[in-house]
């Protein structure tokens, strides 16, 4: 048996009121439930607010760079499928500087679960528009409002047949345990987006902005209709949609190397007699 | 009458099949026991322009190309016209009778006659064994091979071609001096620097590789990717260098030993990736195939101008080896001591190859396997000390290392300053402890410095510094400066990082000139050099318009050719 | 008045039967169709036989790195809006390398033209799989075949409203050019994909295998509504839909800075007194 | 009494207001006429943790940080706990009754009491003003001006509580040693390294800046930002580094002036772009602000490691300038320089600071911007040669620039190899000039360089040698050694590439011992100058705990402390 204990309790950098602190728990709660132990996985995140979470995780950590924790999760996994991996870090750092991983993580349906604190704006960095920030938006870097579009991490997932695309809330930990439970079971490239309130930079999406406009899909939506995920997809404003918005089945990438049928390369040996063979071929 | 040493070019447009045909040639002469070289010049398109692929042979050991072609195998018009000046008293070119010149000089022949055009290259194989003496017999096998198991239909049509040139120029009244054959030839590989960089990272146990595509890199990739069932072994193309370094870190933090390939470009991408393994500790060994730059530059052709790059890639300060191969052997055998040093010091290890060396194929005696000393993977079994500590503070700077899932023990890796667990700290007096860890594995790293390699006569005249694959025309050209009676001397540096002084300012000290030979435009070896001994080496001797150096080079230069 | 003999003719490095061809003499014609003279253009490419198109074009060209097209038009395009700008490159470039700078090329809706030869692969590299490969195409590089999901370029444009997305064909030469004129025409972001065969890589998609799916959308077609849009956007196999696929309007992004509302940055000069007075709150 | 060297320190937690409580003071100090000179520390969080803002003041002027704290205004418990040990003799803690230490060395302050918590900043701004007997007047007048505009009731609010504050600081029995107050205040400005640098780029006529955030750099570019209107300028937020850098490019290709500030792990992501601005002769000024790395490492701490990384960024070899100011007003003429030189040799420029001069506020003399010299774009208004050849040989190396569509001729730019013309090329010939054509440039940077500044005695026993933001503690270390009899010169670089030998030399070879004095590990600037010149420097002093040289750190780590 797994115990929330043993995922530990750590003193954080967050500030009072962040909903960081709420995804934590989530994710706790949703690695407990899926009966990972703390050395079963590996949590990898890049640089921001959002990426310091591993650090107060009881678990293998890895904590790479800006934007690039995909490719390092990817590697890993890559060589040791064994491991269950999650992805945690923030919307700047995964639809912002990692834009290019995100796209490549959704086409290779690699087995991991990326969780995106996304609080619309660069919090450590202390405020500049993110690319999930609102148009209009006004920062010290934006002083015009936001130009651009917000990114619609949803959308694009949808959009590119992710096979999990889901939507959370830090308002609603059970609600995100479960879908980060889900997630982990989801074979394949999970995406939770999860909404956060950013209370010292983000003025506009705030807690109660969040609270009033979340709601959860009901039970009858069904998350393996494209074109109904599509349109749930691009939801948002009034009314935003919260849980699994589409999936579908398709075989995890580590599944397509003959390799790792094998097993994990991790602990492999090197046959040098085999390597014998192929250096004949050039005599 | 015979000639000992022999160059032969190819020349045609991008899509003729001479690269099948120098290729063909290649292992035919390896087979009949020479010693080869081979130099490949193309153009950055796919179809069209003008490549060639040259071949020096000889029974002597061949260890540089030659400018002067004896046998010029001119598949089109424009060779004729842009290689006729460099054909040798007494060489040949051999053209379709369509383009050659009409001098007892040039062989005429009536390709259309003998064969389809796309398969002129089999008439030119026949021709040019002819002119060489070759074993007819070898020569068809050779071909059947290659073509046999794809197409036995195709192979047939190629042996009666292949026929019908040999008859026909049987015929001929040319006189073209034979390759003296080898009497007992000793079994020998055909192997280019990419290629041996592949099987040397194989042999030390590396399992991951991420690439992206780039010139003169991807090759070593494709090699990797051949053989991945065999020696079960995951190569993943990336979406971009940023990612293949970072997958690759990735990789190795979870336990196999990853390589990543790429050149100049792809690398200054990669960089901050360096300096995450840096300060992660995470082994990896990173191939930078050097071509001429900046930016896209010259992306098909070869240079020695990123030294410098490599040696200060990434932000901030960590120790780091760099190997630089002189031959295909040492490919090899520094791509598996590569990835050794990286996993004993858990740092980033590069190997600098260039265009010229990576597609260069020769003539290598096969490598022992069998009496492999084992690489010691550098994983610890289990914590020496619990609670496990990722960043163990020890005196040699290396930290027991654990692997993530393979124990109970908890493995915590962070790229921002931290404490010997792991995880991130603002402590200023652990930031000192970390970074001077983390330098002591230099201390490490120096003892394991492959030394400069001394060649020639003890105190000479003249001592010709040089580092990676401009070692054989340094060599030759030596050798020909020693026959003019002078005292040459040659320094080799197959590791151009750390440098170790006592293992080469005595031979810098005891010279009378120190010349520098580089395929830069700096001279970086030379002012490393000066920076980590103070001495100034007298001349430099340096070439960057996208051709590897040779030995007449180095003596025009010199102003002794 | 322009004409097609002002973009000139020049020898290039392509292979003979490349669709490449096509497509630069529907870049001239769409030009021409424009009214632009060579003077009053820009194209800049990355790197790739695509890439190499603005050199056989008589225009100003700003032949930058593998990726990087989409961010050194962006600069050109702020520092001179007067500018008309294409930027030329392959499927590798702006989808692999340089997949973040398209989707926040999109979000900006910059004015330019983006022309995406889109042969499925990577042709100047000698044949590795593109991000637009078929799922299981066999190459030297991927020998067990492709595994990733193809990058569907106009679905995730769509998905992400861009201003105007578009389909060509190499081998519909008019009506690429048509497309190529209306993208110029279009304020804001206009992307065209263009499908090309690679006659020395792609033994898959070849000419015969476009031809045989590729059909025009009807006059009826009503490339303003998002839903049909994101329905042809991911139509492919059988049949590949050419033509404007969506369309919306929105200020392109030039114009959210107030400041080049007074005229390109370039030419202005600086004043000085204005400087004098900033740097008195200093005091 | 009166003391004229006084260094107070606030400490606190992120949020606490201490930032807004020492601008208000620099402020207030600077109005008065004293000199200063800000120190700012911080980690990186957004709330909590422990921040510090310390103010060095005095009447002479103030060059350097000083350790030991007078004045320690702690915001909490544990600023007491962690510095109390820095007060000097007669030094004094203003703390919350709550937390101070009961002693005569601490006043404790009732804040409660006196004012709401968020506001408590301002209590400690009445009580530092009576400790240091500032004009009452002027410091309500300064606290009003920063509030009043944005809130009138908050600015009432805030006078109200300075005036108890200063009512109930007049009634207590403290002996604090006070300013000596200056006769006749010159003016002069409050300003930062990172204000100096934008303001010193906008003096230049910089008109684009595209940026993606990274600590010490982003206040680079947020200043400029807040200019863009007044100085018709546009910023832009890149969505990578990436994009950044070639945006920059793009925009001065163009033909307006750009500027890029980033720090390491950004500035690696931009080394291909740096390649390319080389290769296409594009002017570009890179401000890389420095940070302890590697990879993440301490990114709020200061460092000065990243001089070889910029002096080697970007594959292939083309020419660059490299500068490194030592003050704020260097960072405001050697920006703006950067650009001169950048449009001048068509070549990327960088310059070199830190988090600690950065964020480093200091009184400075107003810049006299009637009298500057205007800055030439380097721009020809029309085609010396026709048809235009955007990449012309010429003896200088430059070749002259026009603008896309600013007239009926083209412009061409390649990042492959190029023909005059700007169109590809592979031929080999043209690939020697296109070479040569651009290291000539370097001559004419190697003209323009700024020779490192002497200071002290001549032929000294001691030349501490220094670059960039250390220097001003260098200095005040040599002049405590000087007063114990050494002859002591220092030699500062603000530009650290090119070296121009024939400069500094002389300094090097006549003083008895040579010490280089570097916020690095390695001693970069050290190995550099041996490289240029042969010369070893006897000794390094170097500091890599990510906080700044201080005067007393080079005097212990000389063991003459
Ligand atoms: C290569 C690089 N660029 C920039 C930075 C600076 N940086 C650190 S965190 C961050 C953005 C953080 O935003 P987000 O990812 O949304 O995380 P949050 O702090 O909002 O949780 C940036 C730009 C960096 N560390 N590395
Ligand atoms: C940073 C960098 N990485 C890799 C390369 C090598 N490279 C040149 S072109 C190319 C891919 C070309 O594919 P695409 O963009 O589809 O163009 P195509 O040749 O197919 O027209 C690659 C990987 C490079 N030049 N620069
Ligand atoms: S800055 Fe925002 S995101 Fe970061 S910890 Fe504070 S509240 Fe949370
Ligand atoms: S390789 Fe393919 S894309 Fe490139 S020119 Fe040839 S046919 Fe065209
Ligand atoms: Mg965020
Ligand atoms: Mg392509």
């Amino acid at each position: 048996m797994v115990s929330i204990e043993d995922y530990g309790q750590y003193e954080t950098a967050w500030c009072p009121g962040c909903g960081n602190f709420s995804i934590l728990e989530a994710v706790k709660q949703g690695l407990v439930d899926s009966v990972i132990a703390p050395h079963e996985v590996l949590v990898v995140s890049g640089i921001g607010q959002a990426a310091k979470a591993p650090h107060y995780l009881n678990a293998n950590v890895f904590n790479g760079l800006h934007g690039r924790a995909l490719p390092v999760a990817t590697g890993a996994k890559l060589a040791n499928p064994d491991l269950r991996i999650i992805v945690e870090s923030g919307d700047g750092c995964n639809y912002g500087e990692g834009g290019n991983h995100f796209l490549a993580a959704i086409r290779r349906n690699i087995d991991l679960t990326l969780i995106v604190h996304n609080n619309q704006i660069y919090g450590l960095t202390k405020g500049q528009a993110s690319p999930t920030s609102e148009e209009g938006l006004i920062t010290k870097a934006q002083p015009e409002g936001v130009a651009s579009l917000p990114f619609n991490p949803i959308a694009v997932a949808v959009a590119m047949q992710a096979s999990f695309v889901a939507r959370g809330f830090s308002g609603k930990i059970d609600h995100l345990a479960g879908l980060i439970q889900q997630g982990l079971a989801h074979e394949g490239f999970a995406l939770i987006d999860v909404l956060q309130p950013c209370v010292s930079f983000n003025k506009v999406n705030t807690f109660a902005w969040y609270k009033k406009r979340c709601y959860t899909l009901s039970d009858e939506y069904d998350a393996t209709d494209w074109q109904t995920a599509m349109q749930t997809a691009v939801e948002w404003g009034d009314k935003i949609p919260l849980g699994i918005i589409y999936r579908n089945q398709r075989a995890s990438f580590e599944k397509s190397f003959s390799v790792l049928q094998r097993g994990p390369l991790v602990g492999q040996d090197t046959d040098l007699g085999e390597l014998k063979k192929i250096l004949e071929k050039f005599v | 009458m015979e000639k000992n040493d022999v160059t032969l070019l190819i020349g045609g447009e991008a899509g003729q099949g001479l690269v099948t045909l120098g290729q063909l040639l290649a292992k035919i002469l390896v087979h009949a026991g020479y010693s080869i070289l081979v130099t490949q010049s193309y153009q950055s398109r796919i179809r069209g322009g003008h490549n060639t692929f040259a071949i020096r042979v000889s029974t002597e050991a061949v260890v540089a190309p030659r400018e002067s072609v004896d046998l010029l195998i001119a598949m089109n018009e424009e060779t004729v016209t842009l290689h006729e000046a460099e054909v040798a008293d007494g060489g040949l070119i051999v053209a379709d009778e369509a383009h050659g010149t009409d001098t007892d000089g040039c062989l005429q022949v009536p390709y259309q006659q003998l064969a389809e055009t796309r398969l002129a290259n089999v008439v030119a194989l026949g021709v040019v064994s002819v002119l060489l003496g070759l074993d007819q017999a070898l020569v068809a096998r050779t071909l059947n091979d290659f073509f046999g198991k794809k197409d036995h239909e195709m192979a047939e049509k190629n042996r009666q071609i292949l026929t019908t040139a040999l008859d026909w120029c049987g015929q001929q009244p040319v006189t073209f001096e034979k390759l003296p054959p080898v009497a007992k030839p000793i079994q020998r590989m055909l192997m280019n620097g990419n290629e041996a960089i592949a099987m040397g990272a194989l042999s030390a146990g590396v399992k991951f590789c991420s690439f992206y595509p780039m010139t003169p890199a991807t090759s070593i990739a494709l090699n990797l990717t051949a053989q991945a069932g065999r020696m079960g072994l995951v190569v993943e193309q990336a979406e971009d260098e940023i990612a293949a370094i970072n997958m690759a870190i990735g990789a190795s933090f979870a336990g196999v030993p990853s390589i990543v390939p790429t050149s100049g470009g792809g690398f200054a991408l990669m960089t901050e990736g360096v300096s995450l393994a840096g300060m992660t500790e995470t082994p990896v060994l990173i191939v930078v195939a050097q071509r001429p730059g900046p930016a896209t530059g010259l992306p098909t052709r070869t240079e020695q101008a990123d030294l410098e790059l490599v040696l200060y890639a990434g932000h901030g300060e960590f120790p780091r080896a760099i190997y630089s191969p002189g031959t295909v052997e040492e490919c090899f055998w520094l791509a598996r001591k590569s990835v050794d040093v990286a996993a004993k010091f858990q740092s980033p290890v590069f190997l600098l190859t260039d265009q010229f060396l990576a597609d260069s194929s020769r003539a290598v005696t096969p490598f022992d396997i069998d009496n492999l000393e084992p690489i010691d993977p550098g994983i610890a079994t289990d914590a020496s000390s619990l609670p496990y500590n990722r960043y163990a503070i020890t005196p040699s700077g290396v930290s027991p290392r654990l692997l993530p899932g393979m124990s109970k023990h908890l493995v915590v890796a962070d790229g921002d300053e931290h404490l010997v667990d792991g995880h991130l700290t603002e402590d200023l007096k652990v930031r000192n402890l970390m970074v001077e860890k983390r330098l002591r594995k230099e201390q490490g790293i120096m003892a394991e410095v492959v030394p400069p390699e001394f060649q020639g006569d003890e105190s000479p005249d003249l001592l010709l510094v040089t580092w990676g694959s401009s070692k054989g025309s340094v060599m030759e050209a030596a050798a020909k400066l020693r026959n003019d009676s002078t005292r040459v001397g040659i320094l080799h540096f197959s590791q151009v990082w750390p440098l170790v002084p006592d293992q080469f300012l005595g031979y810098l000290e005891s010279a009378g000139e120190v010349v520098c030979v580089e395929g830069n435009v700096y001279g970086q070896l030379a002012r490393l050099i000066r920076r980590e001994t103070g001495f100034g080496v007298h001349r430099r001797v340096l070439r960057y318009d996208g051709l590897p150096i040779t030995p007449e080079y180095v003596l025009r230069e010199l102003g002794r050719a």
